[in-house]
């Protein structure tokens, strides 16, 4: 049996790991347009400020692969797939397969900055190499702006601010991290990385042209007219689904790959695609939407393989889940935090510098979000995980969740370790 | 809180380097003494409550915390101590018999400290215990007047029921009420192992006993609590409570509010009410009811168990023993006025009733004045501290002796004396679930084996040294006893002689 | 495996399976220092949950398919095949706590970086039931269900 | 200085015995003889012998043997004996004067039958009526001491080496079935003739080596029923135990062996039913019986003898058989001197008694 996996980081390596389960002798095959062996994309931005080495950034040991038997070819661009001979083409060669998995994440979405393109100091923000590029750029005296105030854009601001003079973060939105934070709480997010990490905001506000010098940006013009000195400029509006490939194979695709969503299969019964390429149904409100979140993208690979193999393993549903930091602030984000309508409700807790919202649909947890209150965490996602009956719980949920929550039958499987998830 | 005119009695002393404000004193102390300050981390102590039971000090962590006795001197006074101007001050304020618990703390003499043992030199090995035999099998029970056989090797005797203990020691009576149940529970798992008997008390049995019945002496006493045909075959043996060594001539009172569910069902009466045990038993008003209520038990239990009779220790306990005995009483147990209680009336405890050296002295002879001492067992009660109380109170003339303090404190009791507050921070005198649980019954009951364990290996020591290998052979032998600084009269009493003679 | 498993019915909520979980957790090792003078302070992987009249202490049941490894988005949690052990690598962990919002049972704590029960590294028994009172947790390879 | 009866002293010692199974005599100069190998043992401070079968022409009375240490208790005590029995002789027992054995007392004998009408009032049998007036002079007759009460039997006791206690008193003129001799080794010094061994009430007689440490025990448990301990000693505490149990409670003599030197519990646990079944009543029953600590005893009686050792067998004893003879020594060599070849050696082993019964009734004629 002939697996090949395009695409090295989290579907990806979840995908090959789990064939190998089930699989002892298949020849396993990941190709990775990186240079290096699979790493974690998301510490880019704690490689940028200095706090985690390139070498530990390495989501497995080199001698894991050698001894799992699985190949990795790096920097290796699949060109195409070819479905009636069932091979891939990358570089001059052509690799075969039985079964395939596109692992090909998400491509950054650049938005159309007059002036920008192809300027040295213009970069976005996705993969070690945009890291090592602006981190080659950055320095004491420099001035930084980024465009887009979401997850990546503020992770690469954070990481900036500890090495640069000055961040502007420039948002169209009009609160900070739109995709996990309401707006009560981006409120207060926002005060507080600008007091943390003398970040400037320029919400609902576009950045009009980039003004330059030869092919070196000096300023940026914003919508309102405002000009902000820029030596380096991070493009971090957001990604998108990379499913060129699969839709030029003639896989069908929407905003992203399609796939069943319990097996991760495409149209194609040979071929699989896992991770952010793909649209996931939410199991929370049945939604199709890209949910380019690492776990989400780990338990579809793990399927993937698993069906690859032949094995039974499926995911049973997705939703997403999201823990990130900010100078210390953590903030864990579960569920539908954006649900509207009558169908859901909600309870806050705030209390010193911390905060909590949960929301419900009827008596169903169905959301979260935490800042510096994430404490236990876990227990709300498998309670939105499982569709507990919230009333049914003899402990409160409101403090900091533990096994008291739960009436004892429940508790005793709890401290076991034995919940059936 | 209102003013007592009585200085508190101890000091917390916190080592602030040493504190870790984890807060290990302040969820552990039922009498609230340690508390967090208003940032919830600092913690404080208020020493008002301190009543030195050492829970906080024992569990610290970094052992920061010291119990200091709070000095507050009052003027000098011989007779006018401050101890009675407190009590005296407690009184004004409660118009209330004062209560305590555990046994009396007041300096009576203790005979046991004055009487020395002897060992063997030159004339007379003494014995290893390492290498030879060393007995101390005891069996207790009725004997007959004489061993009848058809040959040697073939006994004919009609032998009344006996109970073989593998240790001279036994649990004397705590019940369910005073004592938590994982206490007794502990006391049942150690006796079963060491090969002896606890005493469920008055308080009934619960049915998490059941298991140990055949290592449980259970009681019959003037509340009757718990008291029906089940329970008392339920048993090794049943004991007739008459009095109590730490209160004698007084009844019980447990009060309501520790008579949970459980007590209830055990004592057979209605949840949180006072479950009360009258001063006498009401169907014993003289011996000859007595007799009737052994042989009431007897048949009850169809002849298959001894019965007991336990006494307070007061001043003509020989000529009662005596008539205990005659009435039928198989196993006759004397409990001294040091022994303790769960509550009692300080001023009786402190104040009635004689020394179980002496009872014990006084009776084992009558009994053998009265040519009936082998025909009967006699049980000593009333504080014994260590191993070598035990022999001596065998030497004296006991077949066995009843230990409740010594394996309390194995459990954690600290002598802090406020049992009958219901506030026991080591889960012993107590039935507020948060603190029984404190009391792990496969812990405690192995610290109680090992304790008991000890004083085997050290009653088998002394013994050695005097070349005895059987306790059979220590029961009454004053001859291994010599007084120091004992008076003429105590000396006669004791049946012994002077150190020197 | 052997994991550490709590009896609520035992637990005194003193919390000293916190204390020495620091200890045994901090540079030092010693208990005044561990928990009082250390900076960064060492974080208890062990937590008691509840009051004095219910509560038992709860660490990693270190899952045979630990959610928080596959969750892990540097390669910092991996579960140790032979001893089955789920580690964190904190030279390796950025402290996102994406772990902690999947792990269903609570049992990874924030410090600088995520922070959770190793068993103290398969030494013998751990610090918590080493140091626990009244033995309501116990070390052992049956599931639990012993006492 | 105290003696015996006002101080309890530990002493050690050497026994000897023989017996004749058959009622054949035997000399007294050969129990002289063994016991007179060991003289090490002894220390001076006191010997003495116990034969049986001496008096067949008073086999029916009783022989006392009394010391007198004055006229009074001589006169006291007569008038006592002459009221209680019915005397038919009363005589100075014949000795030697000898330079080993001085400051004696003035030592008698009378052979007589009990006075039949106050043995009725006195509502005892008749064994208990001899011992009790025997108990009666030792304990408040001042200066007088009945050392020997049985029929057909005498002890013969002094302070002195045996081998010079029994040249005193001229055994070599008597013929015995069964001899028991003792020398003794006190730690204290009190030199006081009811103080040597043999101890003798009615025909029990008692020669013992070693020192009981359950002596209290056993004192306070004998003293139950009537006995006086007047001795301190081990062997008169010894003599009362078996006494009381074979005469009192009717328990064969080996019956009675058991009771002083009953199995360890651990052994009892281990036998059979039946058996497990009779030491454990015999040892709930007798618990204050049992005997304790070194000694090794050889206990004559007109049934025969009994050689008991120490349940751990911390002393000596030696036994041997030669045609109808037994022998019995603490030390080996004291059998071989007078029986050079015997049939049989063996040393007497822990808690096991060895019991060789007279084959003869002494008792037919009664």
């Amino acid at each position: 049996m002939k697996y090949i996996v395009i695409g090295g980081s989290a579907a990806g390596l979840a995908c090959a790991e789990q064939i190998r389960r089930e699989d002892k002798t298949g020849e396993i095959t990941v190709f990775t347009k990186e240079s290096i062996m699979p790493y974690s994309r998301p510490s880019i931005s704690y490689y940028l400020k200095g706090t985690v080495k390139e070498s530990d950034m390495l989501l497995r040991r080199n001698s894991y692969y050698g001894a799992e038997d699985i190949k990795i070819i790096t920097a290796a661009q699949v060109k195409a797939i070819d479905r009636k001979n069932k091979c891939v083409k990358a570089g001059r060669k052509s690799y075969p397969y039985d079964k395939l998995c596109i692992c090909t994440g998400s491509k950054p979405f650049v938005p159309p900055v007059k002036n920008a393109a192809g300027k040295v100091n213009a970069f976005t923000f996705l993969d070690l190499e945009n890291a090592k590029q602006i981190k080659a750029k950055a320095g004491k005296n420099t001035r930084a702006v980024v465009i887009g105030a979401g997850l990546i854009g503020m992770k690469a601001a954070e990481g900036l601010s500890k090495i640069c003079k000055s961040v502007d973060v420039v948002e169209l939105a009009p609160r900070v991290l739109p995709s996990i934070l309401d707006e009560k709480s981006a409120k207060s997010v926002k005060k507080f990385l600008e007091t943390e990490g003398h970040i400037s905001f320029h919400l609902e506000q576009t950045v009009a042209e980039a003004k330059s010098k030869g092919d070196v940006i000096t300023s940026v013009v914003l919508s309102s007219g405002k000009e902000l000195p820029c030596d380096l400029l991070i493009l971090a509006v957001g990604v998108r689904p990379e499913s060129g490939l699969a839709e030029k194979a003639g896989l069908e695709v929407n905003r992203g790959i399609i796939i069943d969503p319990a097996t991760m299969r495409t149209s194609d019964e040979n071929i699989y695609a896992a991770g952010d390429c793909t649209v996931s149904v939410d199991m929370l409100d049945g939604s199709r939407k890209v949910i380019a979140l690492w776990p989400n993208a780990v338990n579809q690979g793990i399927a993937a393989g698993s069906q690859m193999a032949g094995g039974g393993k499926t995911v049973a549903g997705s939703y997403s889940v999201n823990a990130i930091d900010f100078y210390g602030l953590r903030i864990c984000t579960c569920g539908l935090i954006n649900a509207k309508g009558s169908r859901y409700t909600d309870k806050i807790i705030n209390s010193g510098g911390s905060y909590k919202r949960l929301i419900f649909e009827g008596n169903k947890l169905v959301g979260y979000v935490l800042i510096n209150s994430s404490e236990n965490a876990g227990i709300y996602t498998s309670l939105i995980e499982t569709g507990a009956d919230i009333s049914a719980l003899p402990g409160d949920i409101y403090g900091t969740p533990g096994p008291f929550v739960f009436a004892k039958a429940e508790r005793d499987i709890r401290m076991k370790g034995a919940l059936a998830l | 809180m209102s003013v007592n005119y009585i200085p508190r009695r101890f000091t917390v002393v916190r080592d602030k380097e040493l504190c870790i404000n984890c807060g290990c004193c302040v969820r552990q102390c039922s009498n609230e003494c340690h508390f967090f300050g208003d940032d919830g981390k600092t913690v404080f102590s208020d020493s008002n409550s301190c009543v030195a039971c050492h829970r906080c000090v024992d569990l610290c962590p970094t052992g920061a915390l010291r119990i200091e006795k709070y000095v507050c001197d009052y003027r000098e006074n011989a007779n006018w101590t401050p101890q009675y101007q407190q009590e005296i001050c407690r009184q004004a304020e409660t118009g209330g018999v004062l209560l305590s618990g555990m046994g009396t703390p007041k300096p009576y003499p203790v005979y046991w400290d004055k009487i020395l043992l002897n060992a063997s030199q030159v004339t007379n090995p003494s014995i290893d215990p390492l290498r030879e035999p060393m007995e101390i099998r005891t069996v207790l029970g009725r004997k007959p007047e004489k061993l009848t056989v058809e040959k040697k090797g073939k006994s004919t005797v009609d032998m009344p029921p006996q109970v073989m203990l593998e240790t001279p020691i036994m649990f004397s009576a705590m019940s369910f009420g005073s004592i938590s149940l994982n206490a007794q529970k502990s006391l049942a798992m150690a006796a079963k192992e060491l090969g002896t008997l606890f005493n469920v008390g008055e308080g009934g049995l619960h049915p998490d006993l059941k298991p140990y019945t055949d290592r449980a002496i259970v009681q019959v006493a003037s509340g009757r609590f718990g008291v029906h045909s089940d329970y008392l075959n339920n048993s090794r043996f049943v004991e007739i409570k008459i009095g109590q060594g730490a209160k004698p001539g007084i009844g019980g009172h447990l009060p309501g509010e520790k008579v949970s569910v459980e007590v209830s069902n055990a004592r057979m009466i209605p949840e949180g009410s006072d479950a009360i045990s009258p001063a006498p038993h009401h169907d014993i008003y003289s011996i000859e009811d007595f007799r009737q209520l052994i042989w009431a038990i007897k048949q009850a239990t169809g002849n298959s168990k001894p019965v007991s009779v336990k006494i307070a220790a007061v001043h003509n306990a020989a000529a009662i023993v005596s008539g205990c005995a005659r009435a039928g009483a198989d196993i006759i147990a004397i409990d001294g006025f040091r022994g303790g209680t769960g509550a009692a009336p300080a001023r009786i405890r402190d104040n009635v009733g004689i020394p179980i050296e002496l009872a014990l002295a006084a009776a084992d002879q009558r009994l053998r004045d009265e040519g009936i001492r082998s025909r009967i067992s006699l049980v000593a009660a009333g504080s014994f501290r260590c191993s070598a109380d035990i022999v001596k109170a065998i030497a004296l003339g006991a077949d066995a002796c009843y230990c409740a303090s010594a394996p309390l404190i194995a459990m954690g009791c600290h002598m802090c004396q406020t049992c009958n507050t219901g506030k026991c921070n080591w889960g012993i005198a107590t039935q507020r679930p948060e603190l029984t649980k404190r009391l792990n019954p496969d812990i405690m009951y192995k610290r109680v084996v090992n304790l008991i364990n000890a004083w085997n290996h050290e009653i088998k020591e002394i013994m050695g040294g005097m070349g005895i290998n059987s306790v059979d052979s220590l029961r009454g032998n004053r001859l291994m006893l010599r007084g120091i600084g004992l008076s003429e009269k105590e000396l006669e009493i004791l049946g012994i002689k002077h150190a020197g003679e | 495996m052997k994991k550490v498993y709590a009896i609520e019915e035992l637990c005194l909520n003193c919390r000293l399976c916190e204390v020495y979980c620091k200890t045994a957790h901090s540079r030092s090792k010693d208990v005044v220092k561990a928990n009082k003078y250390e900076d960064p302070a060492p974080v208890s992987r062990v937590t008691v949950y509840g009051d004095n009249f219910l509560s038992a202490a709860l660490n990693c049941r270190h899952c045979d398919d630990p959610r928080c490894v596959k969750a892990c988005i540097t390669g910092a949690m991996t579960k140790d095949k032979k001893t089955g052990i789920v580690y964190v690598n904190e030279d390796k962990c950025i402290g996102c706590m994406t772990c902690l919002a999947v792990c269903p049972y609570g049992c990874i704590k924030t410090g600088k970086t995520a922070v959770k029960c190793d068993l103290c590294r398969n030494e013998g028994e751990p610090a918590c039931v080493k140091n626990c009172p009244n033995h309501a947790l116990v070390y052992t390879d049956k599931g639990g269900e012993s006492k | 200085m105290l003696k015996e009866g006002q101080v309890r002293i530990p002493s050690g010692c050497a026994i000897a015995a023989i017996i004749d199974r058959k009622g054949g005599m035997i000399n007294g100069s050969e129990i002289i003889k063994s016991i007179a190998l060991m003289h090490d043992r002894s220390n001076g401070l006191g010997g003495g012998f116990a034969a049986y079968g001496i008096y067949p022409e008073h086999k029916d009375e009783y022989a006392f043997h009394i010391f007198y240490e004055n006229a009074q208790a001589h006169q006291s005590c007569e008038d006592f004996l002459f009221r209680h029995f019915n005397i038919d002789l009363a005589e100075r027992i014949p000795t030697k004067t000898i330079d080993a054995i001085s400051n004696g007392p003035d030592i008698w004998r009378y052979f007589g039958r009990v006075n039949r009408v106050r043995m009725k009032n006195s509502r005892l049998d008749e064994s208990e009526y001899v011992v009790q007036c025997v108990t009666k002079v030792n304990s408040a007759y001042d200066g007088a001491y009945i050392f020997s009460s049985g029929k057909n039997m005498g002890c013969f006791k002094a302070v002195g080496y045996p081998e010079d206690v029994g040249e005193f008193y001229m055994l070599d003129k008597y013929d015995a079935y069964l001899w028991t001799a003792h020398g003794r080794f006190p730690t204290n010094t009190p030199g006081w003739w009811g103080g040597a061994h043999p101890f003798n009430i009615l025909d029990w007689s008692i020669v013992h080596n070693g020192e009981i440490s359950s002596y209290d025990a056993n004192r306070r448990y004998i003293e139950q029923f009537g006995y006086k301990c007047t001795m301190q000693t081990d062997t008169e505490v010894i003599t009362y135990l078996f006494d009381h149990l074979v005469r009192h409670h009717g328990l064969p003599v080996n019956v009675a062996a058991d009771v002083l030197t009953a199995p360890e519990w651990d052994e009892i646990d281990r036998m059979e039913s039946e058996k497990k079944e009779y030491f454990t009543n015999l040892r709930a029953i007798y618990s204050g019986a049992l005997v304790n600590g070194p000694f090794s005893v050889i206990l004559g009686s007109n049934k025969g003898l009994l050689a008991i050792n120490d349940r751990l067998k911390l002393r000596s004893l030696t036994a041997a058989t030669k045609g109808s003879r037994a022998y019995f020594a603490s030390e080996e060599s004291a059998i071989r001197i007078i029986c050079p070849e015997p049939e049989k050696v063996w040393s007497v082993s822990g808690a096991e008694p060895v019991f060789v019964p007279l084959e003869i009734d002494e008792r037919e004629d009664d």
